[in-house]
């Protein structure tokens, strides 16, 4: 049993960052917690820095894999978690106490993701996603004054962990029906392609438990409250980086450990993706509430990445990675506006954002960029992600759903574009302009301007994770 | 024999699942729940399991549930205050429930093993306790140490989530 | 000019201005308009130069210019021109150049915002008609698409919100069905030839299972379709008309729709069978959009919309003229694109100026304009004339063409398209009559006629363009007919069975 | 004694707590509901696990007890929490976000 | 001197003026009148040359202006006695009406647009004329189409000139529908348009009867709206309310005659068309002069009277075409264009004089205006076709045709036509000239700038015949393409002759007793036949079943029924019902996000239920 603890150098600098940022709080005196942020950036670009060149292989008794897919998934989760820190920062004065926890708690949900990404094993993942969703309950409940907040943790909590249960009881089927818990064993048990009926009632009830994580019906429920109501840096982080955790352990269980079996899931995985740009898209429509607008366009969202799921080809795989970057970068960036125009304005309502480009035109171009780039408008980064994933979901021939997509991603472009009609063609309230601090200013044209380079230059993003898709289905067979 | 044994753990364990859910004072219920997950042990040592009974007794009704009477205890709920115990979707979530499990049901009734078997025989189970105890720091330290985590967070969760002041910090000044 | 990449400077001419503008100080706002004219001005010279130097004799596409993008899927930006493109570069950048002096005088609020979209949106144009790369092609399209949504929402007039987000989703969904079509096609391609690419010109020298071809050319179809607008998905054309101001109007009567039909056109090309199938079709659609937005834009009292159903009438006629995959109708079909873009960019230019000045475009809330008005009165009924298929005007030609290309295949359907132009005459002379003749009223003696250079340029400009081609249709013709012959050919050279 | 009387257990329990978290308003008692539907899964592993001849299942079990103990442990902490901004448990009472 | 320049000329001369020297009426009056006399310059050594060969072989040039495979269009010209004929009477005509106009227009506010839009129309009809194909021809053909509207609406800041504008120009688009498919048909029959080549392939026989008859009726669709033949002639009266010199230069003379013009022009189809499509020719003509004739009785205007005549002479001339008697009609078309031009100035400048052009506010303005009344007088006698003035000539060789070729029925209504014709002609030359005094004001002969043109086209109306006498040499007929059988030849048929003067000296009988003597009072004559009277005022009601049943009834119908289908079906049922159909879906599917917790929950259950049955059933 080897250990080769030196491949899972990057989660333990994270965790040591959790560690001294806890530990910190003992000497800690005062209100702000700005440090702790820094060092959890600091952190995480260390982390980030070991990355490079990271050997791959197996660590940690086997069950840590370290491979290509999830050291870019990793480098997403660091840089969802850099730009989430520093929403943090800017969003500090709302939390009223324990801030040095909040960010030590968004490092260890950290540390979970990526453990999630290098999990091999249905054990290790299934306790890497318990340690991400314990953090975030916390997170989303932290703010244990304000009421939407308490409630939208004991939501998230409920529905967390009935959706757990039912993961779990899934997971405990499909090691019934092949006597091992391991993605490798279990896609060897099922490289013949025969299926039991144990297996059916794993693969079906372990793919709806997942669709908790990455908020696609059934187990979409939570989001759109939990979005509104937990701290804005947490519904953001919610939305990228754990949305990007569920994505990398579907692609692995779906793609690699359950690959043989594609035959069973790819009806199922279309099903909950048509569902889910459905509702998530329609639904969103009549929203008033901007994070909870997010909530339910990441409902449809998700859709679209199961689509790619559904494709269940390297293409596919290939679009999800973009589509995850593409997307977070967006969120993010929309996030981070969204906080700034709370802390000036006090309200996330869409028609509180009326004349938004009169009074800050950095932030209405932030959010227009940003949610545009949500709604898949070219020549943004979105555009180009929605782009791959229909072109894998073509190319498999899932005309079905690529229609309803379609006509999904007319209907995300409605919604998206009242929160733009609200900034551009509506007049303002009043007239005074809101104030960005410079650091927000450069995160928000680096976010604006990495949306605008991936639109209409993403040769090198693609041709990485169609690089990482390829060695990754070359792994698995 | 082992099928009696089964058969009283069994309908014990679904009795008292049945009255967590239906009794209306939580304190009944945590009781209630204390035998159900007393079953659940003795389930596991049919299962030849003794170290998963041991644990399950330890952490359940050793912890989990000190925890739920002790909430139970600190929220002043003796007797149930709410007057309407049952939710008003009563029929239509105990028709989804009942249905999923007829699906269910009839779904694991057609099934049967049919992955290879391991080497654990009943001879080596026997053994049990011991293996585990091993494969837990070689095999599943990753898992091992994650869910050390997990307990670690739980424990500043729920410091954070219900404590309402942070204690002052011996290290700290006397006029902070 | 030898190696100088043509088509990447008229493309970029108006984004390096988008970027200067950028820079550049609100209330500066001659400076503005100066640099939107002179970055206009260069695309329009350099796309008359390409009217001169493409070589007829030679055909093909040229100017190519190649450079890889995304080497993993095949895509590349790799533009080139064939004669129907530069027929439509030519109409891009003279519209866009008569529309920004329209905005001079009509936009008076945000100018620099105003430009950087007018001139996002044609750098948008400008590529899809010299994109040779499908994704490129589509990228191109929703750059055009997507300035739409704040130019009408901010200088719009009346129901601005619901015309440009109806017209952003609509055109938006077009494209996407396309997307997909466009997407099979790639798919379909590569596996036929194990090299994934998007590029148009490899594509199109394969040859696919017709069976496949009729399946992926009714995406393609419909979502250019809906650009044209093929009736029935025309309705966001005349709100958005109506809501847009001029400038926009003119852009997106004049050019837009005509990315459909050229949409359609480059389908016909990639799938000939599939077009071949389809094309029966296509002709019965045209014909409802001849007849029936004919007869909606005659019931209509608003001139705005008026035009705008007139506009999907005649581009019932290119639909037409392209069903009949003859020489005659489809060169027909394109010189139609050409002059019914610049007929209705004038249309809009002039009911834009005479709505910004009286704030009604109600054709009975005026009358004897002609006398307060002459020029804008002659402008006007040049326009109307040309919109009726007047000889000496650009449309006439076109209209011939398509009328007699149309005979061959469909008799029926031409003779509806030929009463199509009584229709046509009756609301135009309507119009004319009700808002230019008869007596003067008293209460439009505020308005004041087109004197001021940049008042008249943008007319006079649009009136030389339909004459000149009227009179010699040749000079286009000519163009025009070098890409029109091998497309022709391709589409007639497959056979269905 | 077949692995499907174990099964059928396991999911007549798991069915029980999933209707206790739909039905009861009391949140403590849907959280141990959730125990229930924790425990009817660690009984299908267990059960695996022994007519499989293999350990994974139980040491999933040990693990899942684990997990099961800490999400309970914050899900009190957000009840308490609960309780002190709302005064009730009663779960039908935390709408405030909806639609 | 090339033959293009009269094409440019006239056009240089329109744009001139445009955009130039608007400003300058004088000179753009000499712009356009040095352009359209320069023409006349250019055409005369043509007619010279044409009367010292008749047999001239046609001169042809050509340039190509739209080359794509499968269809050549040249814009060409084609120089024979036919078109230098046509040549001689719009550039001649052309140029005393220009003058004319300078005297008549004076002090108008639209003096240059007027001359403008005059240089346009020569421009424009000079093309129709020496056009040597189809496609040309149907181009200026639209041109003439607009400047005639543009010269109708004149006065554009009168409602009815604005209507009657808009309305000539939509007939004749009625018209040119048919003139288009003509076209196209033909072009398909021979794959050319080009006259003579079209005339070889028919000739050689290379189209179908059933083609050639088709072709030949959608042809002459277009000639039915220009020359305003039933039904299509109701926007002519009504285009007298352009200016006078309009009148007479495009709805008289010129523009009008174009159709016969046209039909003659391709009389190398009509001459192989089969049987029943001359037939329908020749019927719609005979239709169109006796109900114009009929017509003229219920004018009170005294250029709506003219113009009826002018339909009843159109109609003459296209039931000569459609008898066979090509060169008859040509040759009425050619005096015709004198006389009537002559009767419009003359009305022109008795309107002039009274401002009126009601004949009953008129009588008794011979003394006052000699000159106009001698020469309307002697332009009555020929439109009435005394002997020997022009009309009776061209007039004697129409119906001789119809009664040579064995349309009895046509010669028939031919005459009595001219005996209508001679009774309205009597009534106008009396009511206006003689009786009683009714003019209000003190009426003035006109400057010699418009009675000169007078007097020149009244010696043309009397001695314009000439050529057409039979034994005369060389004869018209000579100068007219010949195609199949007997032509070239007047034949002079007595009886012919003696029974249309006859029933002319009637028609002035009755007319005089009527009108002078008072032998049969008018009043009592229209109360007697109130319904025949009212169906004359009323035009027989067609431009009423037009305006009312065609436009009112099914085209403003057809438009309303569209929009609803429009603006409720599509818009508001379709388009807009879908997205509130997806709003409200919307607006249901959130509600399952209740804030409930436990619904939720049950939803969450509830979805697995679903999803794992649909699993499992499929």
């Amino acid at each position: 049993m080897e250990m080769n603890l030196l491949l899972a150098v990057p989660e333990f600098i994270v965790l040591g960052t959790a560690f001294i940022i806890l530990v910190m709080e003992f000497f800690m005196t005062g209100g702000s917690r700005k440090v702790s942020a820094v060092i959890g950036i600091i952190g995480s670009v260390a982390a980030a820095v070991s990355l490079i060149n990271m050997p791959v292989g197996r660590a940690l008794g086997g069950l840590y894999i370290q491979d290509q897919l999830a050291i870019f998934f990793k480098w997403l989760f660091l840089f969802v978690t850099i730009i989430v820190l520093y929403i943090t920062m800017v969003y500090e004065h709302k939390i009223e106490r324990w801030k040095g926890e909040f960010y030590s708690l968004v490092m260890f949900g950290l540390s979970g993701m990526m453990f999630m990404a290098s999990s091999a094993d249905f054990i290790s993942f299934y306790v890497s996603l318990e340690l991400v969703a314990v953090c975030l309950y916390v997170l989303a409940a932290f703010n244990t004054g304000n009421r939407l907040s308490v409630e939208a943790g004991l939501k998230y909590l409920v529905t967390g962990a009935l959706a757990s249960g039912f993961l779990v009881y899934g997971i405990s089927f499909i090691y019934g029906a092949t006597g091992s818990t391991g993605f490798t064993d279990i896609a060897v048990a099922l490289m013949g392609g025969d299926t039991s009926i144990y297996l059916m009632i794993g693969l079906a009830i372990t793919v709806l438990g997942l669709t908790f994580k990455v908020s696609s019906v059934p187990f979409h429920v939570w989001s759109p409250d939990v979005y509104q109501g937990s701290p804005t840096p947490v519904a953001a982080f919610l939305a990228s980086a754990s949305k990007a955790a569920g994505f990398v352990v579907i692609i692995r269980i779906m793609l690699s450990a359950l690959a043989g079996v594609k035959g069973e899931w790819v009806m199922l995985v279309s099903l909950i993706s048509g569902a889910s740009l459905i509702f998530g898209n329609l639904a969103a429509m009549p929203q008033k509430d901007i994070k909870r607008l997010i909530g339910y366009a990441g409902i449809g969202s998700a859709g679209y990445l199961l689509m790619a799921v559904a494709a269940a080809s390297e293409l596919g795989t290939g679009a999800i990675m973009f589509y995850m970057v593409a997307y977070s970068i967006g969120i993010l960036g929309s996030f981070l506006a969204i906080v700034i125009f709370n802390n000036s304005e006090g309200s996330d309502l869409i028609e509180s954002y009326a004349g938004l480009s009169r009074r800050s035109p950095l932030l209405a171009i932030s959010l227009f960029i940003g949610l545009l780039s949500l709604a898949g408008f070219p020549p943004l980064g979105g555009f180009i992600a929605k782009f791959y994933i229909f072109a894998a979901a073509v190319k498999e021939g899932l005309w079905a759903l690529a229609v309803i997509g379609v006509i999904m991603a007319i209907v995300s472009m409605y919604y998206f574009l009242l929160v733009v009609k609200s900034m551009y063609l509506r007049p303002p309230k009043n007239t005074d302009p809101i104030k960005v601090d410079c650091v927000s200013t450069v995160v928000l044209y680096i976010a604006n301007i990495a949306t605008l380079a991936l639109g209409i230059y993403p040769g090198p993003l693609t041709d990485w994770v169609m690089n990482i898709a390829k060695l990754f289905f070359k792994s698995t067979i | 024999m082992e099928q009696i044994f089964f058969y009283i753990f069994a309908a014990v364990a679904i009795i008292s699942a049945l009255c967590v859910v239906t009794l209306r004072n939580p304190v009944h219920s945590a009781f209630s729940l204390i035998i159900c997950l007393v079953q659940v042990a003795a389930i596991f040592i049919l299962l030849r399991s003794p170290f998963l009974a041991v644990v399950q007794v330890f952490i359940y009704v050793g912890a989990v549930m000190v925890l739920f009477l002790f909430a139970v205890m600190v929220l002043d709920m003796g007797k149930e205050t709410i007057r309407e115990h049952m939710h008003s979707q009563t029929i239509p979530a105990v028709g989804i429930v009942v249905l999923l499990l007829a699906l269910i049901g009839w779904l694991i009734s057609r099934g049967g093993i049919t992955a290879p078997l391991g080497p654990f025989d009943e001879a080596a189970l026997a053994k049990n306790t011991e293996v585990i105890g091993k494969t837990l720091f070689t095999e599943y330290i990753f898992p091992f140490e994650v869910v050390s985590l997990l307990l670690l967070i739980a424990l500043i969760g729920a410091v954070v989530l219900v404590m309402k002041e942070r204690p002052k910090s011996r290290l700290q000044g006397p006029q902070a | 000019m030898e190696g100088f990449p043509i088509l990447s400077a008229i493309i970029l001419a108006p984004l390096i201005a988008v970027v200067i503008l950028l820079f550049v100080q609100e209330r500066m706002i001659a400076l503005i308009r100066t640099i939107a004219v002179v970055s206009t001005s260069i695309s329009l010279i350099l796309s008359f130069y390409l009217l001169f130097a493409y070589d007829k004799a030679l055909g093909g596409y040229q100017f190519i210019e190649k450079i890889e993008w995304v080497k993993s899927l095949g895509i590349s930006y790799h533009l080139g021109v064939d004669g129907i493109s530069v027929a439509m570069l030519v109409l891009t950048s003279i519209v866009i150049f008569t529309g920004v002096f329209v905005s001079w005088v009509g936009i008076k609020h945000r100018i620099k915002e105003h430009y950087i979209f007018l001139l996002l949106l044609v750098a948008g144009v400008f590529g899809v008609f010299a994109s040779l790369d499908m994704l490129f092609f589509f990228l191109f399209y929703e750059l055009a698409v997507i300035p739409m949504y704040p130019l009408i929402g901010i200088w719009g007039s009346a129901n601005r919100e619901y015309a440009t987000m109806k017209l952003t989703l609509y055109l938006s969904l077009g494209a996407l069905f396309a997307l997909l079509g466009l997407l099979s096609i790639y798919f379909t391609s590569g596996a036929q030839t194990g090299v994934y690419t998007f590029d148009m010109l490899a594509i199109s020298q394969l040859s696919f299972d017709s069976g496949y071809q009729i399946k992926v050319f009714l995406p393609l179809l419909i979502g250019f379709g809906v650009l044209v607008p093929l009736a029935p998905f025309h309705s966001w054309s005349p709100i958005g008309h109506a809501a847009a101001p001029s400038a926009v109007s003119m852009l997106h009567a004049g050019v837009l729709m005509k990315l459909g039909a050229y949409g359609i056109i480059r389908a016909m090309w990639l799938v000939p069978e599939g077009a071949q199938f389809w094309m029966p079709w296509v002709a019965g659609f045209a014909l409802i959009n001849i007849f029936y937005g004919g007869m909606v834009a005659m019931g209509r009292k608003d001139m705005k919309f008026m035009i705008g159903y007139s506009s999907s009438s005649h581009m019932g006629y290119v639909l037409l003229g392209l069903a009949t995959v003859n020489y005659i109708g489809v060169n027909g079909a394109v010189l139609l694109m050409f002059a019914h873009g610049i007929m209705t960019a004038l249309a809009f230019s002039l009911i834009g100026f005479v709505y910004d000045q009286a704030h009604t475009r109600m054709m009975y809330d005026f009358s004897g304009l002609a006398k307060k008005l002459p020029f804008v009165a002659v402008a006007f009924a040049i326009m109307a004339f040309a919109s009726s298929g007047l000889p000496g005007l650009a449309n006439f030609v076109a209209e011939l063409m398509v009328f007699i290309g149309a005979f061959k295949e469909y008799p029926i359907h031409a003779i509806v398209a030929v009463f199509g132009i009584i229709v046509t005459a009756t609301y135009m002379l309507r119009s004319i009559r009700d808002v230019f003749f008869r007596e003067p009223q008293d209460k439009w003696d505020h308005l004041k006629d087109a004197t001021t250079f940049v008042e008249r340029l943008p007319f006079v400009i649009l009136i030389i363009v339909l004459m000149v081609v009227g009179f010699y249709p040749s000079i286009l013709v000519d163009l025009i007919n070098t890409g029109v012959v091998p497309l022709v050919d391709k589409v007639n050279a497959s056979t269905l069975g | 004694m077949t692995i499907t009387h174990y099964l059928i257990l396991s999911l007549l329990l798991f069915s029980i707590g999933v209707a206790g978290v739909l039905l009861r308003r009391n949140t403590i008692i849907v959280l141990m509901s959730l125990e229930l539907i924790f425990n009817s899964v660690n009984i299908s592993l267990a059960a695996f696990s022994y007519f499989l001849q293999s350990l994974n299942g139980t040491v999933f079990v040990i693990f899942n007890i684990t997990v099961a103990a800490a999400e309970v442990a914050i899900g009190l902490a957000i009840v308490v929490s609960v309780y002190r901004s709302r005064k009730t448990v009663n779960v039908e009472e935390l709408d405030e976000m909806r639609y | 001197m090339n033959i293009w320049a009269l094409l440019i000329l006239p056009l240089a001369s329109a744009v001139i003026i445009t955009l130039l020297t608007r400003k300058n009426k004088d000179l753009s009056s000499y712009i356009s009148i040095g352009a359209v006399v320069a023409c006349f310059a250019i055409v005369a050594p043509y007619i010279l040359k044409m009367f010292g060969d008749p047999h001239m072989h046609p001169e042809e040039q050509a340039f190509i202006w739209l080359d794509i495979p499968g269809l050549m269009v040249e814009i060409g010209t084609l120089i024979d006695p036919l078109s230098i004929v046509m040549l001689t009477v719009v550039t001649f005509v052309g140029s005393l009406i220009h003058i004319y106009s300078r005297g008549y227009m004076h002090g108008e506010e639209g003096f240059s647009r007027f001359f403008a839009c005059l240089s346009l129309f020569i421009f424009a009809m000079i093309g129709i004329v020496i056009s040597n194909n189809f496609i040309m021809t149907f181009i200026f053909w639209e041109l003439v189409g607009l400047a005639s509207y543009l010269l109708i609406g004149y006065y554009y800041q009168k409602p009815s000139a604005a209507d009657a504008a808009k309305k000539a120009f939509i007939v004749n688009r009625v018209g040119d529908f048919g003139f288009v498919l003509g076209i196209i048909v033909i072009f398909y029959a021979t794959g050319t348009v080009n006259f003579a080549e079209v005339a070889r392939h028919i000739a050689a026989g290379e189209v179908s009867n059933g083609t050639l008859g088709l072709a030949s009726l959608l042809i002459f669709c277009g000639a039915v709206g220009k020359s305003a033949q039933f039904p299509l002639h109701v926007w002519l009266p009504d285009a007298m309310e352009g200016p006078t010199p309009v009148s007479a230069l495009i709805h008289a003379a010129t523009m009008v005659a174009a159709g016969v013009y046209m039909l003659a022009r391709t009389g190398f189809l009509f001459a192989a068309a089969p049987a029943g499509a001359m037939e329908v020719i020749a019927y719609t003509g005979g239709i169109t002069a006796l109900m114009a004739a009929l017509l003229a009785f219920g004018q009170t205007d005294i250029k709506r009277i003219i113009a009826y005549s002018t339909l009843s002479s159109l109609g003459y001339m296209v039931m000569a075409v459609g008898v066979g008697g090509t060169n008859a009609g040509m040759f009425y078309l050619m005096t015709h264009a004198f006389f009537k031009a002559l009767l419009f100035l003359g009305a022109g400048s008795v309107i002039h004089a009274c401002h009126t052009n009601d004949i009953w506010e008129m009588g008794k303005l011979y003394p006052k205006l000699k000159i106009t009344a001698v020469t309307f007088i002697l332009g009555s006698l020929a439109m009435m076709g005394i002997f020997p003035f022009s009309g009776f000539w061209s007039k004697d060789e129409v119906l001789t045709s119809a009664f040579t070729s064995g349309h009895t029925l046509l010669f028939i209504m031919g005459v009595f036509t001219a005996f209508l014709t001679a009774v309205f002609m009597t009534k106008l030359l009396i009511v206006t000239f003689f009786g009683e005094k009714r003019y209000h004001g003190h009426p003035h002969e006109s400057p010699s700038l418009m009675t000169i043109p007078l007097i020149i086209l009244s010696i043309f109306a009397v001695i314009a015949g000439v050529v057409g006498i039979p034994g005369v040499e060389p004869s018209f007929g000579d100068f007219m393409p010949s195609f199949g059988e007997g032509h070239g030849e007047h034949h002079f048929n007595y009886f012919v002759a003696v029974t249309s003067t006859i029933a002319v000296f009637i028609g002035i009988f009755v007319g005089w007793l009527i009108y002078s003597k008072k032998a049969i009072d008018n009043k009592q004559l229209a109360a007697n036949w109130s319904g025949l009277y009212a169906a004359l005022v009323n035009r027989f009601y067609i431009d009423h079943f037009y305006d009312t049943v065609l436009v009112k009834g099914i085209y403003n119908q057809i438009a309303r029924i569209s929009n609803y289908i429009e603006v409720y079906i599509i818009i508001n049922f379709i388009i807009n019902g879908s997205a509130y159909l997806t709003r409200q879906t919307g607006k249901a599917l959130r509600l399952t996000i209740s804030g409930q917790l436990q619904h939720y929950a049950l939803a969450m259950v509830g979805g697995v239920l679903v999803i794992m049955m649909m699993y499992v059933i499929l």
